[in-house]
């Protein structure tokens, strides 16, 4: 049995992460994601790990992918203005496969904003908010219990895939306290990056020919390697205009597009007869479970699909949806951005209709309700 | 000048004798006490949370009071 | 209980009403083993100005986590009392400081009217443990969580030291809260 | 004595948000009689800041007022300064503002030192973000992130102004006001970049952490470990220690960044005589 | 007549800034978009305006804003990681509605990646990378004679509708020469913002009352008023949780969404009754052209739609276009970006198949005709 | 005399790409010989850096390597060197690298006084983007974007560090070989940020443009334009006008903060004897 | 003319060829009003190694802007010529420097070698208009651009001062080529 | 210790007499003349833009050459 606690969602994403083995954290203040550090910052030397108040954070973000290569388990959590600030950095990772774990807890926006206010708003720029053609995985926990679980699997994917992982949610939920159950040592999955089994001499850190994820050798390990952001040979050392490039990138992305099945991961409810289908997460996803109660209360043939993964986008699962329901129904706390993606899969096979919201309230059960009454 | 400062839309609480009065703006006092520690004469006390003149007659007129209200909320002024 | 309950602490930024619904909502849930969500005022007006701190209460899986029909509202301030009383359900409670709230808001819910700070101050001795005394009273309205649970999440909160005041000071609102009930 | 703030505040925004007892509002009204002794019109000035509590300043002065993104108070208020470059540009700013995420905008301006007024509230903490520690926290005192005990040196504002190649480097203190006024009026009145620091009281996230009962009480402490810069320099270092000088730290002579630039555009705009 | 010249795109995109009469460029340097500023910084001074080299593209993107507000009309240019880093202060001039301009020249990335080499990868980037919902203008010149002609209309919208504008092309039009027209002044329209003829005390600078473009005063200008990256009312001051903040921010979007008729252009190629469309802005546009001739010179009906606008998607266009073709191409210098929007609008009505190469070259018209053989 | 490089040069990497007459190579050399002196292994040491021609540096040499962002080695480094508090971390960078986009991060290691050894190659221009003016261009002085003569002001790197809080700094040039290694040397030795200048010519993009005919020239403009910090500071002001001091110009004794750092975990993880 | 003509100027960073191909260009769309589109290689081989200088002439607009089919290639060094030589075309001509460039390498294309650096340092006088020398040769060999459009462009882009120098250089490469041609 | 710090691989010229070994390795010489102009005793000079020996007599083992050269292309060995 585990230990029960009333935590914030903050919180929570903090117990995921030494769960998961985080050792290090580097981050810099900002609402609503603050709780992420401060708990970090009491519980991290008591078990001998780095806690790093940095500049700004950009710094965070490179403090991170420097104490990932170093071989830790790295974290930093953060709000929009910095997210969009740690941007640059999140490429660094993800073009060098560094594995390691970026919270944003998603505030009302753009610019400043309204720092305590919740939002779903950033969820788009969790895909494209770097330049150029990038992999990512993206995870969207609705509970406080499921920050935690998600958190852990983060660091896993993060892991697994050798890619820095985002984790988003809403204000709502990176505030809100919750009893969560922190499972003992052991009940869930921890998992570390492949090293290499070969001699330094041999050892390439982008050798593709060891398959998609290569394995990751620590700084100071005895393999001696060259890191670069600039696009690199599977030795690490830069490459100019060449096929490599192309070939390299693809795999990259491969990573992840080609992994879907083992990254994405959602909760259905009520969906299998379903004529209207709520596609909604994070804190929509709760009201979307409550309107479907009340639909279902009603007569009307609703569910739910609540994606935990994000990115990856659930193409196939939304495509196949779109092909037996009447309507998709996308609430948002933001003017339309995941139902973008909703559009694209649905392919014109069924309506899509959003609901979107950005007063600094969640978006209620009664106001999907309604919706689902209109495209019955 | 006198009493110019004060916010003309807000409740004042004055209090006077020949040599001084003290205005008291109640909505924009945070009750923080700055003034009641800080004066040397001992003129101001705190009640339910706000400041209020306690002895009028023991000021000073050493203006330490409103120099250092962060809140616009005490004004003394020289009669 | 299977319905949904919602208790709102309001008052003035630092009254420790954050702490209460903290402490509301751990007894319930950690020591009872009810479903509770608990979740607070952010941004500029936290500090100073009206600040609330929410619990909701559940038998049943706690979805849709905001508070929107009160049953039992707290307001240790007019400011808060003013700003928040709209949600309060016509069958629901108000309970006021007696000293701080004077303009009672007009509603078809029931109001409570204690003296909770000066019982604080006065009776306890330390106005600081106003937000405990609050929780007493509130645990006493509710009838939801037990005064045992509370009073053990209390002692699971409060710094070292101060163990003995806040059982006397939660006490004093439970008991408070009871003589008026009747 | 009395002064006229109205004429100066906006309309209705009074009560300003900042918590019973910080020491913003202090200094708030030490920068109005500032500006106003100076009869800077309010057309003529504008006043740019960050994000933090010290950054909401602005919001109440009726003035050209400019609320920018955290840190960056300083590259807008230099687009605006190198764009009217005979009008009035102040910055106010927090220590973390300032120092840390603005860092670099920090250093950079001085280095121009280009003619903005800067002032830095220094409350040795991140106030409007819950009591984080900043550049300025104290060693070995308490914040939301540093709960056994700060470990991050500290950043000196001034040494850091003057290694950058600030013009005029100062600092005041919330308690001593009337010197407070003068080093404000000082601080407008150089011609180039110019520094203030003023040691501020944050009683909600810094004082009641580190066992100030009162932000009063931080504002004694204020008068009781600052020395003016004329006694500070001619006492022994025993006499020093642990305490910090207030007053104007450094001064010099140099070209102020709007001046060059548009000298330079004079001369390369003069028909080119004696040339093809 | 105008003035013939052979420039460089980068020196044509400052030429169109000239025209349309900015007086004011921040920028930091990076390639492939340098030029830009190099040209700039000696033709400024001569018309008395200021050019600025700042510590980073964040200050850039900083001063640019601070100087617009000061009724300058001005730019900043920079490549993707600097457009990274410049993403947090842009969404600041879009919440305030700053007008200015920003250009991107597209390099390979992600990260530092292939400094020299073209991309057309930033594009998504373009439209989500900074946090929160923003309304964004971005357009896609294609031959250098449109760099100069694109910047002067983006100085035009960024005028006209109060926000920033994107100017984004690839490191091969950026660097190539070719010859332009510069016309004479008068001949292009110049469009300046639109300024208060109200009395100060009645200005306000986010009256949504005055249209979904609230007159603009410059700071100094006599109308003192209050600017902040909060959520704000319409006299500028914040606003926190309250209809307001939708109702606004819906006014931003609408600004650019619901005046899609005026800002997007495009150009048409042999696509009336095409059977096989290819969308392509920039230098795939080019190579589209070529390839669209190989095609009618086969006999195979094909055609090119070139956006010169990209945001706002032409999303009726495109629509319509797959209603009336059996397939839409969609060649890219990414791994598939733009492609997602095609999808989008395309609803399933057609195919859409993507063409990607990121290895340093751009994309030949003959990979383009070899895929429109295939899915003809 | 002969050293021997090839056991520190990655196979096949050379001719690097760096101009002719660059002097980065000379300085690269130095870097290896001291790095030899001390005898540190490859395996425990980690060269970090930025973006730039200075910034290139890493990629020959065969210890851990890592070619971060542009401006943003430091944090890098900080998160690399934090992580492993017993291996030795370097950080190379170039003027702008380190003083213009990365100046933040820059003031902040020295504030830390992380021990992290800094060099900074100031060839006065950005190098690799064609010669933009850095915040190290002479007044006056020809920029690809600065064509009227340069009108920014400069940080003197060496003040700059001090005033940030760094604990050793120094400055050498790419003519001064023999003082260099040693200089070099010391730097690595030292506990603490320290921050070694380096004088590069940038023959390309700095020396061409500014009438210096060759990298020779600009490596004699170095000796007869700099001073041994002993000398410099003996001698009167108008002896000493328009020259460089290099040497050891600052040193100060201050706890390290990886040190620090560890001290408070070690204190915090100890069962607390004592008390309750 | 109505073909697409692909001109590739190579050599090592710093002797001057990027400028070449801009005159050339410039002549060709600015004085003889032919449709011209020049590029260049960027990156760190830019510094030192090997780097070219492209121009695309054509009556028709030049849409797709890379030199793919190089008609003439000129190569002042060994090494631009080893790296670029294959884009040449079977009917193309490769230029290269006597001096320098001593490994020719196989194929069907015409070679021609001149002395182009040593007449720009004996000849002229100083060995930086070897690029100048050079475009007189391709302006010769290619036939498609006046050579009086090309001095014009010349004396338009040069320092003040060196324009005799530039228009000696010019006519020597123009005179060696035409003799080459013969 | 002579000769080690050559690159095995490359291709290298050496020029020697009785006291002193001048080794140049070719591919590495950017010909930026540093070595030539700064040699005290002009050992060294220029031909075809790269560097050569010209009188290895004069030679004095100064080592100017060798430490200044930035390409690792000369090397100086007193015998
Ligand atoms: C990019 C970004 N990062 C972080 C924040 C969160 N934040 C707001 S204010 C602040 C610190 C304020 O501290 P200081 O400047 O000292 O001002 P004070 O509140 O103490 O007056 C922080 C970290 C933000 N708004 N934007
Ligand atoms: C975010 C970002 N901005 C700009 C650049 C472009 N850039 C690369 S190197 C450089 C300047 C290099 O100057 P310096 O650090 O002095 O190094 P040097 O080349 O002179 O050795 C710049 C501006 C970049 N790579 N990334
Ligand atoms: S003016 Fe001085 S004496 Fe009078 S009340 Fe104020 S502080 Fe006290
Ligand atoms: S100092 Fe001002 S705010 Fe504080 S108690 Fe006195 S009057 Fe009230
Ligand atoms: S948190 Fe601190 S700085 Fe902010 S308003 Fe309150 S007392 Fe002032
Ligand atoms: S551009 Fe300058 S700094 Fe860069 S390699 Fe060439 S000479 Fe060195
Ligand atoms: S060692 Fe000295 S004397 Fe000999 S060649 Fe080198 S520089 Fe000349
Ligand atoms: S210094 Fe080195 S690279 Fe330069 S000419 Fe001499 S040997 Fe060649
Ligand atoms: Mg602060
Ligand atoms: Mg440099």
């Amino acid at each position: 049995m585990g230990t029960l606690k009333l935590l914030q969602g903050n919180e929570a994403c903090a117990e995921g992460a030494l769960y998961a083995g985080c050792t290090f954290f580097a981050g810099y203040p900002i609402t609503p994601s603050t709780e992420v550090a401060e708990y970090l910052s009491r519980r991290l030397p008591l078990i001998g790990g780095a806690f790093i108040q940095m500049e700004d954070e950009i710094a965070a973000m490179g403090a991170v992918i420097g104490a990932s290569l170093a071989g830790k388990k790295s974290l930093t959590a953060t709000s929009g203005p910095g997210f969009s600030l740690k941007q640059e950095n999140m490429g660094f990772g993800m073009l060098c496969e560094v594995p390691c774990v970026i919270v944003d807890v998603m505030r009302g926006g753009p610019s400043t904003g309204v720092p305590t206010g919740p939002s779903q708003s950033d969820i788009m720029q969790c895909k494209w908010g770097t330049h150029g053609d990038h992999p990512v995985i993206c995870l969207t926990p609705g509970y406080v219990q499921e920050i935690f679980s998600e958190t852990v699997r983060a660091f896993n994917l993060s892991e697994r895939y050798r890619t820095p992982v985002i984790v988003a949610f809403d204000e709502i939920i990176g505030h809100m306290r919750e009893k969560i159950e922190i499972p003992d040592k052991g009940v869930l999955e921890v998992e570390n990056r492949k090293r290499p089994t070969c001699s330094p001499a041999e050892y390439k850190p982008f050798d593709e020919t060891k398959g998609d994820v290569p394995p990751v050798a620590d700084f100071f390990s005895g393999y001696r390697q060259h890191i670069t952001g600039l696009n690199h040979h599977s030795d690490g050392f830069p490459v100019n205009a060449h096929p490599r490039i192309h070939t390299d990138e693809q795999r990259l992305i491969r990573k992840v597009e080609g992994n879907r099945k083992d990254i994405i991961r959602y909760e259905t409810f009520m969906l299998e007869d379903a004529e209207v289908a709520i596609f909604a997460y994070g804190v929509s996803g709760r009201s979307g479970k409550n309107a479907v109660e009340q639909a279902r209360a009603a007569g009307i043939k609703a569910g739910l699909f609540r994606p935990l993964t994000i990115w990856p986008f659930p193409e196939d699962e939304v495509a196949a949806l779109a092909s037996r329901v009447r309507a998709i129904v996308v609430p948002e706390l933001s003017l339309g951005q995941i139902i973008f993606e909703v559009e694209r899969c649905a392919k014109g096979k069924c309506r899509v209709e959003g609901i979107y919201r950005v007063d600094g309230d969640p978006i209620t059960p009664e106001q999907i309700f309604d919706k689902i009454k209109e495209v019955k | 000048m006198a009493n110019v400062q004060v916010n003309t839309a807000e409740k004042i609480e004055a209090t006077e004798n020949a040599k001084v009065k003290i205005s008291i703006i109640p909505r924009y006092c945070k009750g923080c006490e700055i003034c009641v520690k800080l004066c040397p004469t001992q003129v101001l006390g705190m009640e339910m949370f706000l400041v209020k003149v306690v002895d009028i007659d023991k000021c000073t007129v050493c203006m330490a009071c409103e120099l250092r209200c962060p809140d616009f909320a005490i004004f003394v002024d020289k009669k | 209980m299977s319905e949904r309950y919602e208790v709102r602490f309001s008052g003035s930024g630092g009254q420790g009403l954050i702490l209460a619904g903290v402490i509301f909502a751990e007894a319930a849930t950690i020591f009872d083993k009810i479903n509770a969500v608990q979740s607070q005022s952010y941004g500029p007006e936290a500090r100073g100005g009206a600040s609330k701190s929410e619990v909701i209460i559940s038998d049943r899986p706690i979805d849709f986590p905001k508070a929107r029909a009160i049953d039992l509202q707290l307001s240790l301030t007019q400011e808060s009392c003013t700003k928040y009383y709209k949600d309060i359900k016509d069958t629901g409670t108000l309970l006021v400081d007696e000293d701080f709230v004077k303009d009672i808001p007009k509603g078809k819910f029931k109001v409570i009217s204690m003296p909770i700070i000066r019982t604080a101050s006065e009776e306890i001795g330390k106005a600081f443990v106003a937000n405990i005394v609050a929780l007493g009273a509130i645990t006493a309205l509710t009838g939801k969580v037990t005064i045992a649970s509370v009073e053990k999440a209390v002692l699971s909160r409060v710094p070292k030291g101060t163990e003995e005041l806040n059982k006397k000071a939660l006490k004093a609102g439970y008991d408070m809260a009871k003589t008026k009930m009747n | 004595m009395s002064f006229n703030y109205d004429q100066y505040i906006r309309g209705g925004k009074l009560p300003h948000i900042w918590c019973p007892g910080c020491t913003y509002g202090i200094v708030f009204k030490s920068l109005l009689r500032a500006v106003d002794f100076l009869k800077i019109q309010k057309d003529d000035i504008a006043l740019v800041s960050g994000i933090g509590c010290a950054s909401r300043l602005p919001g109440y002065v009726d003035w050209n007022t400019l609320h920018t993104t955290h840190g960056r108070a300083l590259p807008f208020a230099t687009g605006l300064k190198l764009s009217c470059p005979d009008k009035k540009v102040m910055v106010i700013s927090g220590d973390g503002d300032a120092t840390a995420i603005g860092g670099n905008h920090f250093i950079h301006a001085c280095r121009r030192n280009i003619d903005i007024t800067t002032i830095v509230l220094n409350n040795f903490i991140y106030g409007m973000t819950g009591g984080q520690h900043s550049p300025t926290t104290p060693v070995g005192h308490l914040a939301s992130t540093m709960p056994y005990g700060n470990v991050d040196p500290n950043f000196n504002i001034p040494d850091l102004a003057k290694g950058a190649g600030a013009s005029w480097v100062g600092r005041g203190t919330a308690y001593h006001v009337p010197a407070l006024d003068k080093l404000i009026i000082e601080a407008i009145q150089h011609k180039g970049m110019s520094v203030l620091e003023i040691i501020n009281a944050c009683p909600t996230t810094y004082g009641r952490r580190n066992k100030f009962k009162s932000a009063t009480d931080q504002l004694l402490w204020m008068k009781d470990n600052s020395l003016p810069i004329t006694a500070f320099d001619k006492l022994p270092p025993e006499k020093t220690a642990g305490k910090f000088p207030t007053g104007v730290l450094f001064k010099k002579e140099a070209p102020e960044y709007c001046d060059t630039y548009y000298a330079m555009v004079e001369r390369v705009r003069k028909p080119k005589e004696g040339r093809a």
